[in-house]
């Protein structure tokens, strides 16, 4: 046994590699699909918000992310804004990652496409500014001097939704999608701390746990923690088909995988302690 | 919270609204006449205000709408100022009833009104209301928040200036270090190397700057003890720094004939080619002490598994907040946090980081008492309700606005 | 063969290229990794000068209905001055530069760190451990206690010894289960994003190929 | 002496910062909004230092034919490509630079980081070792949470999501807050001594 276990212990990295795959790829190929109940999380907290809100409500979207962390915080992106527009609230978009403005425009122009919401009336993209926490504050007193024109260049006095918004207190509430720094923090402490704004939004499961301060002081409405907080929202919101609803089920087998491993690797590891030999 | 407060107030006017006409009931064509004899609905209660907490030069105005009478199309802002001149300042959608007038002189009187709007003409008036703008110097609510990071700021200068003057500030021993010792002595009866890797970040990071500290201290031990100490780095002036510290150690073991320039290298700046580097290191060398200390990101866990793969005790340390579990399961002694830099502070005496670190310690004392005691005034006021302004009293003292 | 297609094998071949890592370090990888930080590394240039520097710059101090705002050269001084770090001779020109971004960084955080993740935690943490049921009140006291230890733990002013080295390994043992839950999210995102790629993959990629066998035959 | 101007721009800086969160009167507001416009300015440049610098070790290593020189004009084509596309067609939707972007910039990205999906598996296999209570203690926690966040958890046994949201909300804020809390006051110290001249080896050396 205990050689078995040794020789367990000296795996090829590669055969584990495969093994993660394919509790990756197995559950994807057979369509297998789990429920995802939501209970008391603060994803439920975060749609209640915004369901609550009347509509015509503006509301500012921040996609401080980029492609690296594509596949947690998209789905939730898509999800929101469809809860939103769908609402009929007016959402202007901005970016403290370069690379969330064009991701931005892809998910805005999705979803409004299929509801039938049109730019600069229903929303749109301010881009990318540098300057993260500082240009928020500069928020705080004027939006448009940090946004004379939005992402393509066109003036702000040319899109008619901007005409009642003046500075960060003209929203009802700042959405984030953070994928780290900066995202959230910056918002919660400048916006929503500085401003009183309304802060709510969705992070990297890496970043989750250290949000729920913010959730237990109010200073945070609402908070979507990764590919299980896309996917509640999408249940929420009632997507059916989404990537993160889909993507439950992988992530359930490959949770069993790894929880396996290290089960198995601490076995073999006290065995081998047990059995008098150092490490 | 204004936001807020005038959607209530909306939304108590609509419902007020929609009740009486349930309430009435009457034939429809009485509605009718009624509604052409009934007069434009106008704003009541206008109150005009300086603006609170800002730079001067606004006003702002709430009102309520009349229940009753002919909805007007739109509502226009009007103001007269003493030298007899009367302006309109804006045109607001019904239903708003609140305005802050931005354009205002400061220290003049001036008088506001509402007007309603029906068919481009001025078809009802508010009564008028009186207010001067004028700016303030400081945020109320802010007050508290100011006096206390002032007396923190304070401390933290005070402990910096009485270490500078060489007095002594007491540092409790911080556990990672003394299994320093034991780790690099367990090295050298191994005969192996060994290996110091200070994280992937540039020199202006704070914790590279403690993870060199550290470095020193590895470093004359390991001399002293006479086992190979190796540094990849990930940055060319981390190499730099780390050759100039790790000699100083030498030197002051008195073995500056066995320090190697070549066992300190620089590999590269990319993330994952640095830890596919290191791993190579760690599986040709195998070595027997590992030290991870610094500022790491996703690479960590690569690290921390091939080391403690090929068998070495590790002791790791950084501040980033999502690598540290990975530290703690994979590692034998971890520096969590502010340790990394307590660490530094103890090994280097420097007054600058001895002294933040005692005025730290003095700001966590204050929150820790000031939660205590809120705590518990919080709950006795439960039962007796003189506690409960105590607990309220605290409770402001670090709200801030 | 259309746009949308050839976008979907690009990526697709350069996340193959990718993953040969996992096998060995190969030319695959190298050449995808060295074709992504130059092509990234241009997004951001791109960014800063179309969305900041045009706008918030250019513009401000050309405005589009003529004129000229000087005020607008001193950003811009300063914006050379960080430029200057290339050429060793200037390079103590883009200290000025430096002690204007880390002194404003300094200043915004020193007030929103102090109020966002001290002041307002504190509020946070001053409630009552008198109220509401046996478990509400069981959960509030483990919130008050792991805080107050939690910060014992982080006490460098006093060695770990007797009441105070106990409350530390209270303190310690709380930060270990939230280190955990930390341990168990991160573990969550990882898979997470593999999961993201195997979707594109199998769900975008897979498919076009019998269709692009149906188009050639 | 070469430090006496940087230190004083600091000091300054970071002064009106402060000041501008306790203080709304001018001239304070304006000098914030001003300082605040210049700083994106300022940190947009950076990205172009960031940028040249990429391209002088790239043209260093082909000049001096370093180790793996052969991959560096490909770093230096794809900078020029996206450069120019973007240069010329903007950042509009649908267009060259949009297209590069989308479909090969965002899936190296997303790449780059799932390969850690599986060495985070390999770690849990080799590494991830209940040496002491403290590691054995943090297992336990990540197991409980890697099961509540999936719906195999409830499946298994519904109390499982149900135990994690209590973990979340008890024992990891508390955990969390206490660090957040010594980390805010580590702020504090650092830049109080950064806008005071204190600390300076930012700057690049001292004298």
């Amino acid at each position: 046994m205990a050689s078995i276990l040794k020789k367990l212990g000296n795996t090829d990295r590669r055969i584990i590699f495969i093994l993660i795959a394919l509790s990756v790829i197995l559950p994807i190929i057979f369509k297998i699909t789990f429920p995802n109940p939501v209970g008391a999380e603060p994803s439920r907290d975060m749609f209640e918000y915004i369901d609550a809100m009347p509509s015509g409500s503006d509301v500012l979207m921040s996609f401080d992310y980029g492609p690296s962390t594509m596949p947690e915080l998209q789905p939730m992106a898509i999800a929101i804004a469809t809860h939103l527009l769908r609402k009929d609230i007016n959402v202007v978009c901005m970016a403290l990652w370069p690379e969330g403005a064009s991701l931005a425009q892809e998910v805005m122009s999705g979803v409004a496409d299929s509801l039938g919401r049109t730019q600069y009336e229903d929303w749109c993209n301010l881009g990318y500014k540098t300057g993260a926490g500082i240009m928020i504050v500069r928020l705080g007193s004027s939006m448009k001097a940090v946004f004379p024109a939005d992402r393509d260049n066109l003036p702000w006095e040319e899109i008619p939704m901007l005409a009642q918004i003046s500075d960060l207190t003209s929203f009802d509430l700042v959405i984030t999608l953070s994928a780290g720094d900066p995202g959230v923090p910056a918002w919660v402490m400048m916006a929503g701390d500085r401003f009183g704004v309304p802060v709510g939004g969705g992070c990297t499961a890496v970043s989750a746990p250290q949000f729920y301060t913010y959730l237990q002081t109010g200073q945070m409405v609402g908070l979507l923690g990764g590919l299980k907080g896309a996917a509640d929202y999408e249940t929420l919101v009632g997507i059916k088909d989404g990537t993160a609803i889909e993507g439950m089920a992988p992530q359930s087998v490959a949770h069993l995988v790894i929880m396996l491993f290290i089960v198995i690797g601490n076995v073999a590891y006290f065995s081998e302690k047990k059995k008098g030999g150092r490490r | 919270m204004k936001n807020l407060s005038a959607f209530l107030i909306i939304l108590l006017l609509i419902s007020a609204g929609a009740a009486l006409a349930d309430n009435a009931d009457p034939p429809e064509s009485v509605v009718t006449e009624a509604v052409e004899e009934l007069e434009v609905r106008r704003a009541i209660d206008l109150e005009a205000s300086d603006t609170p907490e800002d730079e001067g030069g606004s006003v702002s105005l709430t009102w309520l709408m009349e229940t009753e009478g002919v909805t007007p199309d739109s509502l226009g802002v009007m103001r007269s100022d003493p030298f007899g001149g009367e302006e309109h300042i804006t045109t607001l959608p019904v239903g708003t009833v609140m305005y802050r007038d931005q354009s205002a002189n400061n220290g003049t009187e001036y008088n506001y009104w509402v007007v309603s709007y029906l068919g481009g003409t001025i078809e009802a008036c508010s009564d008028r209301a009186v207010a001067i703008s004028s700016a303030q110097w400081i945020y109320r609510g802010r007050i508290g928040m100011l006096i206390i990071l002032f007396l923190i700021m304070a401390v933290i200068i005070y402990y910096i200036e009485i270490g500078k003057r060489g007095k002594e500030l007491f540092i409790r021993e911080i556990a990672g270090l003394t299994a320093v010792d034991d780790a690099v002595g367990r090295a050298t009866e191994m005969g192996k190397p060994v290996l110091f890797i200070p994280g992937i970040m540039d020199m202006d990071n704070i914790q590279t700057i403690a993870s060199i500290v550290i470095l020193g201290r590895v470093a004359r031990k390991t001399a002293e003890y006479g086992s190979p100490l190796l540094v990849p780095t990930c940055r060319s002036v981390v190499m730099s720094v780390a050759q100039e510290i790790v000699k100083e150690g030498y030197l002051q073991a008195g073995r500056s004939d066995a320090y190697n320039k070549e066992n300190i290298q620089y590999l590269t700046d990319d993330q994952f080619g640095y830890a596919a580097g290191v791993d190579g290191i760690m599986v040709r060398e195998k070595p027997a002490a590992i030290f991870l200390l610094g500022c790491f990101y996703a690479e960590s866990l690569i690290l921390a598994e091939t080391g403690r793969s090929v068998g070495a005790i590790q002791i790791a340390g950084t501040a980033m907040p999502s690598q540290i579990p990975f530290f703690v399961a994979a590692c034998d002694y971890t520096l969590i946090g502010e340790e990394l830099f307590a660490a530094s502070a103890y090994l280097s005496r420097e007054p600058k980081l001895l002294g933040s670190l005692k005025g730290q310690d003095a700001g966590k004392l204050f929150f820790l008492i000031l939660i205590i005691v809120g705590v518990i005034a919080a709950s006795i006021g439960d039962f007796w309700s003189p506690m409960k302004s105590v607990a309220e009293f605290l409770r402001n003292l670090v709200t801030v606005n | 063969m259309n746009w949308e297609i050839l976008g979907i094998w690009l990526g697709a071949g350069l996340t193959l290229c990718l993953y040969s890592f996992l096998y060995r370090d190969n030319p695959f990888y190298k050449f995808a990794e060295h074709l992504f930080v130059g092509m990234s590394a241009a997004y951001w240039v791109i960014y800063s000068i179309e969305n900041v520097l045009i706008p918030n710059w250019w513009q401000q101090m050309f405005p589009a209905g003529g004129g000229f705002n000087w005020v607008w050269i001193f950003p811009g001084i300063f914006a050379l001055f960080m430029l200057a770090r290339i050429i060793p001779k200037t390079a103590g020109l883009s200290r000025m530069a430096l002690g204007m971004i880390i002194g404003t960084g300094a200043g915004l955080n020193m007030v929103s760190f102090f109020q966002t993740n001290a002041m307002a935690q504190v509020k946070g943490t001053i409630i009552s451990v008198s109220s509401g049921g046996v478990w509400i009140i069981f959960s509030n006291i483990l919130l008050v206690v792991g805080v107050v230890t939690g910060l014992v733990y982080f006490f460098f002013s006093k060695a770990h010894t007797g009441i105070v080295g106990k409350t530390a390994n209270v303190g310690i043992t709380i930060l270990m289960i939230a280190f955990g839950a930390s341990f168990g999210y991160t573990i969550m995102a990882r898979i997470s994003l593999l999961i993201g790629r195997c979707q594109f993959l199998l769900e975008d990629w897979l498919p076009t190929i019998p269709r692009l066998l149906g188009l050639g035959g | 002496m070469r430090l006496v101007i940087p230190l004083a721009i600091t000091f300054v800086t970071g002064m009106i910062m402060v000041l501008h969160f306790f203080v709304p009167h001018q001239p304070i507001k304006l000098l914030g909004d001003n300082l605040q416009d210049w700083f994106m300015i300022v940190t947009a440049a950076s990205i172009f230092l960031g940028a040249l610098n990429l391209m002088h070790v790239h043209f260093r290593k082909i000049k001096l034919k370093l180790k793996n020189w052969k991959y560096s004009p490909v770093t230096l084509t794809g900078f020029m490509v996206m450069f120019i596309a973007g240069l010329i067609y903007g950042v509009t939707e649908a267009k060259p630079f949009d297209f590069m972007f989308m479909n090969m910039v965002a899936p190296m990205g997303s790449t780059m980081f799932s390969l850690l999906a599986f060495f985070v598996a390999s770690a849990a296999f080799r590494a991830f070792r209940a040496s002491n209570w403290r590691a054995t203690l943090l297992l336990t926690s990540a197991f409980i949470v890697m099961l509540g966040q999936v719906p195999i958890g409830a499946m298994i046994w519904d109390k499982i999501p149900l135990a994690k949201v209590w973990l979340m909300t008890f024992p990891n804020t508390a955990g969390q807050r206490a660090v957040m809390i010594g980390a805010a006051m580590g702020v504090v110290s650092t830049s109080l001594r950064m806008i005071f001249g204190i600390e300076r080896s930012y700057l690049g050396g001292t004298d």
